[in-house]
């Protein structure tokens, strides 16, 4: 599983993607992927607003994911 | 309308005199003249919308210059909107533009939007977001969505012919400082240029009808790779019933933090030395600092938030009041029943009552 | 160098002031003022470029406004060059401009070049991108692509730390009237917008050396889709070992057409009627024709060809000489032994000569 | 097969795409596209010069085609 990264999610992670490779554990849903990025860095439990993408399209917290699906971890932005 | 003027793009045959007219009826709002602003106003104007609104009442600022590129160095100072008006006249005579010097606000915005067919919203902040989004759906006016984070953007087409908004994407306002702006974490100059110019495609695309719009698609450029994405995403039913604006489009703080005015905090620091904790960076401390200040650096008041005394108050300050707001959340966390009080304001403030320190 | 211009790009921590300073340092060359060139230069201007070089030679027109925004109405019938100066010093005074008021030529390119870092070609034609592709390699410059097709863009980044070049994708110019121009073709406004912002940014990448350039890939933009490709491509050495600019860039010809002068031609139809074939369309043939031209327009020339007697020489003309070369090319295709003869400058120029017709 | 149309071609051809389908015959080499485009449509007779991407990757002539392949017709672009 590829987890892209954009925005705040990108800086808090320090990288714009990483991968669950072969042996990891892999979150099984959207919301225990919330839930990972949670406990691995803190500075996620402070964005209330996370849309989360898998394969390129919208996914509520309740969505199952698989090992091969590519996720995209977007924040809002502000910027203009 | 001069035809010569827009012959290199009527004799594009999926465009034509048809398209050119279309455009030239169109009625376009264009909210903020900034990073984002600026180059959808400039294109729009050049390819001949009719009829351009701009709502801003910012003024030029030198550091504005490295992105918001219709505007020189002796506009510093001067209202954008009125160096905007001026510039855009002299580029296209033919384009009715309207100046709007104000901000979008609660109070005006349904007024504002509903002169125009279709918005851009082109603001830096989430209130104003937020808004332009509550008002086109009460209104039933689409609008184009830019937005940037230093190197990424991101581009969408909302409440267009019943599909998705801003909400069906980003339910509900994120939390004061939860996400920084451009101001706070910084934009490279290009990036509102190519962000803004797919804005105004998308205008000319949702004016005539030709190509497809990104409506229902989240556009995500990142500049440092040249990656794009394109997320699809539903319409929520329940977000096109919005019937009236919020009471307020302020940053709710679901955190609330014990605070001080500047003014308070210079009152009670010329009777008494208190325990003051300065969380900026040791640079900034140096520069300027009361004299009985800590610097404990936001970043490392995880590891050395034991040098502080729990047992008297502890006031926090930064340069500005937002970092220090952010320490008195953290260590909230850690001493739950600390007296932990944030100075507004900042250095900023304060140095102005006290010149002394 | 005022830093408090670059603070909102300084702030970002991938940039900083080290990426400022390159910036500062280095030394463009832009060739094209023109719809690529014009947010090229505007966006390297504001972002801090130190040292910007612009190669011009044409005047402003009305039917460049559509696209080529830093003119306005004003500077119709001025150069490109003079306008554009003037207008980049008012943004940013502190960047040095340097006017190269002419064509890039075989005659002038390497001496130009010469002075700078890298190239953005932002030109509008074969001849002058095979031109710069070629003296960068001699040069060992680096150069950033762009070209445009009505909605449709490429960008790449060539000759770039020993990465391919324009000839490891397309090896060899494409003879005339292969592939139309925007003007024949046109272009919608915001397209060269949209990749001239996405050449300053390759641009940026390159100096400062931050994040992912486009050597080695060529990136397609569609407008009307907003669809995205990137296309791998490697380096062919041979393309790295040009020792000498060509003899010549002008389009050659394959296929010979016998021509004749529109001067020529106004002494013959002074004496003689000839059989004249105007291939333009009914509406420009209505417009001014020769009192004994035949109107088929190029597009019927496939079924009405039988029209024409190829007993006799057959002239063709159309407004500029563009169509009616590609008329006799298809016409010789059908009658291999026919006598055709294309009248070069077409109606343009005839109408210098014969002004009682 | 599908094969991508930019620029002139996509003028040629009037669309931006099209789909070799199951049971159509697929030309076996990037030579053999090149020349069954000629054979559809005339015009592409004109273009010396046309890049061709399989999977995004730059082919030559003499480059295999699968059925599977994405194909991206790349001619040269003089605008600006």
């Amino acid at each position: 599983m590829e987890v892209l990264l954009f925005g705040i999610a990108k800086d808090i992670v320090g990288r714009s993607s990483f991968r669950f490779e072969e042996g990891d554990e892999v979150p099984k849903s959207v919301l225990e992927l919330k839930q990972k990025l949670k406990n691995s860095f803190p500075d996620f439990g402070k964005l209330s607003s996370l849309a989360i993408a898998v394969n390129s399209e919208y996914a509520e917290d309740g969505m199952d994911l698989n090992r091969g699906d590519e996720v995209a971890v977007i924040p809002p932005v502000s910027g203009g | 309308m001069n035809t010569e003027r827009y012959d290199r793009q009527t004799i594009l045959k999926e465009f034509g005199m048809e398209a050119q007219l279309k455009l030239q009826a169109a009625k376009v709002l264009v909210v903020g003249a900034g990073g984002l602003g600026v180059p959808v106003l400039t294109y729009l104007n050049a390819m001949g919308v009719g009829t351009l609104g701009i709502v801003d009442n910012d003024v030029v600022s030198l550091s504005n210059l490295h992105r918001q590129v219709l505007y020189a160095e002796k506009d510093v100072d001067n209202p954008k909107v009125a160096v905007a008006v001026q510039k855009l006249k002299e580029q296209n005579s033919e384009t009715e533009i309207i100046a709007h010097e104000t901000f979008l606000t609660r109070e005006n915005a349904l007024e504002i939007i509903a002169h125009y067919d279709l918005v851009v919203d082109a603001s830096d902040n989430f209130p104003t977001r937020y808004l332009v989004n509550d008002a086109c759906v009460i209104l039933n006016k689409p609008f184009v969505y830019g937005a940037l984070h230093s190197f990424e953007g991101q581009v969408s087409v909302f409440n267009f012919e019943g599909g998705p908004t801003y909400r069906c994407l980003f339910p509900e306002m994120p939390k004061a400082d939860e996400v920084p702006n451009c101001n706070e974490n910084g934009v490279l100059g290009i990036v509102p240029g190519i962000i803004g110019n797919f804005q105004a495609l998308e205008v000319v695309k949702m004016i005539t009808g030709i190509g497809e719009t990104l409506s229902g698609k989240l556009l995500l450029c990142d500049g440092l790779s040249n990656n794009f994405q394109k997320i699809r995403f539903a319409v929520n039913p329940d977000n096109l019933n919005i019937k009236t604006l919020q009471d307020s489009y302020d940053f709710d703080c679901e955190v609330p933090v014990s605070s001080i005015s500047s003014e308070t905090f210079h009152k009670i620091i010329e009777k008494d030395e208190v325990q003051l904790i300065d969380v900026r960076t040791p640079t900034e401390f140096e520069r300027n600092h009361l004299s009985f200040a800590k610097n404990i650096p936001l970043s490392e008041l995880n590891e050395r938030h034991n040098e502080i005394s729990f047992k008297v108050p502890v006031y926090v300050v930064c340069q500005s009041g937002v970092r220090s707001r952010k320490g008195v959340e953290f260590l909230e966390g850690v001493y739950a029943n600390a007296n932990l009080i944030n100075v507004e304001g900042g250095m900023n403030e304060i140095s102005k009552y006290v010149v002394k320190y």
